[in-house]
């Protein structure tokens, strides 16, 4: 009888990288149809560009440098998708496609592939983009609520640039934005749904918001916009949940997120830039090194208390 | 009251908008020499700092007492350089008596800093925007303390990496600039900061 | 320097073998700094190449005359001296490069490729063989951070030299004109310097080995 | 206890088919016995091929302090004294002795007839006599874990009876049908000691256990059941002795310096045996379970093999594709179905080629759950660089000598990381180190 020889333990967990990573695609389908619902097909072309090109982005470099495949574990998927939705829908498409490859080759892959980037890639290729083509990539449109390809949307104002909205207006989605950000009723959903499955806990999406809106208060902003607009929710749930980018213990994790919330308010007030989350998470991305290096998770057991 | 935030406001600035490595170019050599680990890091930061704010101060008295005064304001990058390599010895001696520990610490980074060019680069910089004694000085100090943050925040990155699977071609320099690259995106934030 | 090396030797040396910038990785400042557009890439290594030059000759006239104790101060006040003329001539016979360089000028003074050149070369070599090591070197980094800036102008601003050559269609991407651009693309640049760098050692490796 | 992890969905994964099964008695025809049953020096043999030897006769004399007898565990003649390959690693002497299914017990000489009557120093000598060590898995010498150093004291003894282990309810099944034993094994052990409080630890997912146990210590003063949240590794020593007591074993340290002692249950049972019956460790209760056709909790004798603990369950279901001593979180796979059943052997469990198939690693994601689960504090994803590397130095600055090798990390790990096999050969590089440098 040929027995195989192995070690303990020989059961495991039913989680993978890529069930997590179909988890979050799956937690993100709620705003991307609310994207859809908002600002027409063309939402959805850019989805369906921004997912296929990082794939292919990712199957092309590793194919090209002779490394294992990978894009089966769909983490190139879920940037492609998330840097999508952080585009307003009035942007060419051929920004979005650059934007994934750069995403996954500069970002990415050269540093080592999936776990070693040190900065979240759809962040960082979308402050590339706004860097880049700061027109496309703030040219916010009204909701238009219609199926045509290219929506001959009217150019407006975002809430944080000014313009009014009720919060039943902005928790809904009813108000110019990217097209993954504007329904908090739907990022609510997704976040729902990444709780209940555990693939994500409550601390970084809660306390990002709520140091946040802490700061906002004492500066004297208005809050509920602040939260309700922009890409905050976004942000906090989809973006600063990254694993590979934000602190590997709890304590760490917490300082991630108030860092989060303290730079967004602060960009957002003082910076010649209405909007700071994307800014705010990749500072703390960088910054996630030295917490993991200094912020001491728990304690040894059996070290220091008897 | 006014004048104090403005004052703040200059420090700021200084440290994330204007930071010396993410958007003045200045101190590339140590930054991208010394940020191997986080702890030598930190020592050439400090030592950096230390010897940026006592130039700011120096170069400002000689240039503006000195140079002026004697109309030989063209000489001022001799003038500078020499400033700062005396006082690069000078400071290195003292520390020597004074703090042995101190010393052992930041020994071997100081006659480095003679060569980094962000300490010229403020000394320039200060006469070149017209800073008053104050600002020039907080220039230094808070430039360097910029510094300080950007070679730490590096050093953690790269102690990072050590363990990733970066191609060949691009491992050391290559990777290195591509990480101050990505890390000035995010610095891009701050544009605006203090005015 | 045991063996006496030709001087057009010791000038491809400087251009490719040690290219300052792509081999050595020295004067990083100015080359991410100055190098928005291909003009001032070139109107940099032009005025360091100068510098360079005038430095080797000088110090390798003297090296036998300055003591080994104050070299480097000597080699510092040297340089600066030649720091000081180009600051003087940019200023008086270009001043649009002058005003666009700025802050580098001055600077040049500590660009460690000159200091490296005058330590390592200059101080133990003959008045030519220096001038032509300062030459290459000089022209090594010029073409280093010309190519640079010609990458950086041609995609963040769809011209070369100036000369908008990408169609009034084209949409530049802009963040290669800025700072973090600069880091990006010398990176880039950098990583593929090394692999084609790679390759030809390969090819002449295995050139050798047939010939063996 | 800190960290952990629910194994197969939660408190009842993998020992429902057991659970409920009662002790069954099976008969060896024939057993082998190991000359090194326990930590410590082997036995030396004192019978030959041919001898006639009576069941619980001594066959192996403790050579030493750290050191226990052997016993023979059936009736019958030696057939032979040999070295023998039985796990992996290095031939171990063992005797085979064939069964002649009389059961002539030696004979038998108990201390007393009930834990008032025993002299209490005379417990510790008994308990070595028998050949008792730890059963649970460990199989350290128990009357060495009762001997307290020098300058140490003991203030009470915590009773094991977590069991966090997936599939294995030998211990369940023992607090449900013998508590008596496990209690009067606790009470003779604190005697010995001069012990005031005898906690038993349950986890929670066992009512029947708890309720058992409360019931047999009922009126007996300074005895408690404690039951304990479910979770593994509660049953882990340091995990179990945190639960209980609140306080952490010292790094470096032993239970004894925060003047713990534990012990197993099946231990504690095996001490009242020694005690009151004169009987030495002969044989103990294994869970047989996975792909076999009828799974079961079998009283076993030491040295029973393996493949006929199998054939008394009905023999395979399936295929199996790795056979295991203990449960699927730190079992050990033997290399075929001969090797015998040993003291601390408390399950066998067999696992078709899809339960048990080595997942292929992927590149870490930093997820950072091997971190919240780690009830030992550490940082696995840290070590396992330093680990792979070969870098012991690195590992013990991280304190790899720490991990419990509980398998807590890698049964979490999304990308599939052999975190804790890394652990373990570093940690056994470490020690081969410390031993050459000694």
């Amino acid at each position: 009888m040929g027995l195989h020889i192995s070690n303990a333990p020989f059961i495991y967990n039913k989680d993978t990288t890529r069930s997590l990573m179909l988890d979050v695609i799956l937690a993100l389908l709620p705003t991307t149809l609310a994207g859809i619902f908002f600002f027409g097909l063309g939402a959805l072309l850019h989805v369906l560009v921004g997912t296929a090109s990082a794939m292919l982005a990712e199957y092309a470099y590793q194919k090209l440098t002779h490394k294992p495949v990978r894009i089966r574990d769909c983490s190139a998927a879920l940037t492609g998708m998330l840097l999508a939705l952080n585009m307003p829908v009035s942007a060419p498409l051929w920004v979005t496609l650059i934007g994934s490859a750069v995403a996954i080759v500069l970002v990415k892959e050269l540093f080592g592939g999936i776990g070693d980037n040190f900065m979240n890639p759809a962040l960082t290729a979308r402050a590339i983009l706004m860097a880049s083509w700061p027109v496309a990539m703030t040219a916010y449109t009204q909701p238009v609520f219609s199926l045509g390809l290219q929506a001959d949307a009217v150019s407006s104002a975002t809430v944080l640039h000014g313009l009014s909205a009720t919060p039943l207006q902005m928790f809904l989605g009813f108000i110019p934005g990217t097209i993954g950000e504007v329904s908090k009723a739907a990022i609510l959903i997704g976040f729902l749904y990444l709780l209940l499955k555990g693939v994500i806990t409550w601390h970084i999406p809660v306390i990002y918001v709520g140091s946040y809106a802490l700061l906002a208060l004492a500066l004297g902003n208005n809050v509920l916009n602040g939260v309700l607009s922009g890409g905050m929710l976004f942000g906090a749930v989809f973006m600063a949940t990254d694993y590979v980018t934000n602190p590997m213990t709890r304590r760490g994790q917490v300082i991630f997120a108030v860092g989060c919330g303290v730079f967004t308010c602060l960009i957002r007030n003082f910076s010649s830039y209405p909007e700071g989350v994307t800014f705010a998470i990749l500072l703390m991305n960088i910054a996630t090194p030295l917490i993991d290096k200094y912020v001491k998770g728990a304690r040894v057991y059996g070290k220091g208390k008897k | 009251m006014n004048e104090l935030l403005k004052i703040l406001m200059f420090m700021v600035s200084c440290v994330l908008t204007h930071n010396f490595i993410f958007s003045r170019f200045l101190g590339n050599c140590p930054f991208l020499g010394v940020s191997n680990k986080v702890e030598t890091a930190v020592g050439m930061g400090v030592a950096v700092t230390f010897v940026m704010a006592l130039a700011s101060l120096f170069t400002w008295l000689v240039y503006h007492l000195v140079l002026v005064k004697l109309g030989l304001r063209y000489l001022d990058t001799i003038a500078f350089i020499l400033i700062i390599a005396g006082l690069v010895q000078f400071v290195e001696m003292f520390i020597k008596k004074s703090s042995p520990s101190l010393y052992k610490a930041l020994g071997i980074y100081l006659p480095l800093i003679t060569t980094n060019c962000a300490v010229l680069g403020v000394a320039v910089l200060n006469v070149s925007e017209g800073y008053n004694l104050l600002y020039s000085v907080l220039n230094g100090t808070f430039g360097a303390l910029g510094f300080l943050l950007a070679i730490v925040l590096m050093a953690g990155v790269r102690e990072r990496l050590e363990t990733s699977d970066i191609p060949e071609p691009f491992r050391g320099f290559p990777i290195c600039i591509i990480i101050a690259g990505l890390m000035s995106v995010a610095f891009m934030g701050f544009s605006g900061f203090g005015g | 320097m045991e063996k006496k090396q030709s001087l057009s030797g010791v000038f491809m040396n400087g251009v490719i073998t040690e290219n300052p910038t792509f081999r050595l990785v020295l004067g990083t400042c100015p080359t991410i700094a100055v190098t928005t557009n291909a003009v001032n890439g070139i109107g940099m290594g032009l005025a360091a190449t100068f510098v360079l030059v005038g430095s080797n000759l000088v110090i390798s006239l003297l090296r036998n005359f300055i003591p080994d104790k104050v070299r480097i101060p000597a080699f510092v006040v040297v340089i600066c001296t030649f720091v000081t003329m180009v600051q003087m001539l940019l200023q008086a016979y270009v001043p649009v490069l002058y005003e666009s360089l700025g802050l580098f000028i001055p600077l040049i003074v500590v660009n460690c490729i000159i200091l490296a050149r005058a330590e390592a070369f200059a101080s133990k070599n003959a008045p030519l063989a220096s001038v032509m090591d300062g030459l290459g070197m000089g022209l090594g980094f010029t073409a280093a951070i010309t190519i640079i800036g010609c990458i950086r102008e041609l995609f963040g601003s769809g011209s070369l030299f100036g000369l908008n050559i990408m169609g009034a269609g084209y949409q530049p991407m802009l963040i290669l004109v800025l700072a973090p651009g600069g880091f990006i693309v010398f990176g880039m640049v950098l990583g593929i310097a090394n692999i084609i760098m790679k390759r030809a050692d390969a090819k002449k490796a295995a050139k050798e080995g047939a010939q063996a | 206890m800190r960290g952990g992890v629910h194994p197969l969905d939660g408190a009842r994964g993998g020992k429902t088919s057991t659970s409920s099964s009662p002790i069954r008695p099976y008969v060896a025809k024939s057993v082998q016995i190991p000359m090194c049953q326990a930590i410590g020096a082997p036995s030396v043999p004192i019978v030959q091929a041919g001898d006639q030897v009576k069941l619980g006769q001594k066959i192996g004399e403790a050579a030493g302090f750290m050191s226990l007898p052997a016993h023979a565990s059936v009736s019958g003649r030696v057939v032979s004294v040999e070295q023998r390959m039985l796990m992996l690693g290095n031939p171990i002497l063992t005797v085979t002795i064939e069964n002649d299914g009389r059961d002539d017990w030696a004979e038998l000489t108990p201390l007393g007839k009930d834990v008032e009557s025993v002299n209490a120093a005379s417990i510790i000598p008994a308990i070595k006599e028998a050949g008792i060590c730890g059963m649970g898995g460990a199989t350290f010498p128990t009357h060495v874990k009762l001997t307290i150093p020098e300058g140490k004291s003991c203030d009470s003894i915590i009773v094991n009876g977590a069991e966090c282990e997936t599939h294995v309810t030998a211990d369940h099944r023992l607090m449900l049908e013998e508590p008596a034993r496990i209690v009067n094994g606790l009470r003779l052990a604190m005697k010995a000691l001069g012990v005031k409080y005898g906690i038993i630890g349950i986890e929670d997912n066992k009512k029947d256990a708890i309720e058992t146990m409360k019931a047999a210590i009922a009126g007996i003063e300074g005895l408690h059941v404690m039951p304990l949240y479910t979770k593994y590794p509660q049953g882990g020593e340091r995990q179990l002795i945190h639960a209980v007591t609140g306080y952490e074993v010292p790094v470096h340290g032993l239970p004894i310096d925060i003047g713990v002692v534990v012990l197993n249950v099946g231990t504690a049972a095996a001490i009242a045996d020694a005690v009151l019956l004169g009987k030495p460790l002969i044989e103990r209760v294994t869970t047989v379970t996975g792909c076999v056709k009828e799974p079961a909790n079998l009283r076993l004798r030491i040295g029973t093999s393996a493949s006929e603990a199998v054939e008394a369950c009905g023999g395979y279901k399936e295929e199996p594709y790795t056979l295991l001593m203990g449960g699927a979180m730190t079992g050990i796979c033997m290399p075929d179905d001969k090797p015998p059943i040993g003291k601390g052997t408390n399950c066998l469990l067999a696992l078709t080629e899809a339960e048990s198939k080595t997942p292929a690693e992927q590149p870490c994601i930093r997820c950072g759950r091997c971190v919240d689960v780690c009830p030992a504090g550490l940082k696995p994803f840290l070590l396992k660089h330093f680990c792979d590397k070969g870098d012991l130095a690195g590992a013990q600055a991280n304190d790899v000598t720490e991990c419990i090798v509980c398998g807590c990390c890698s049964y979490i790990c999304p990308a599939r990381l052999a975190l804790t096999a890394s652990f373990k050969n570093t940690k056994d590089a470490i020690a081969r180190q410390a031993r050459r440098a000694k």
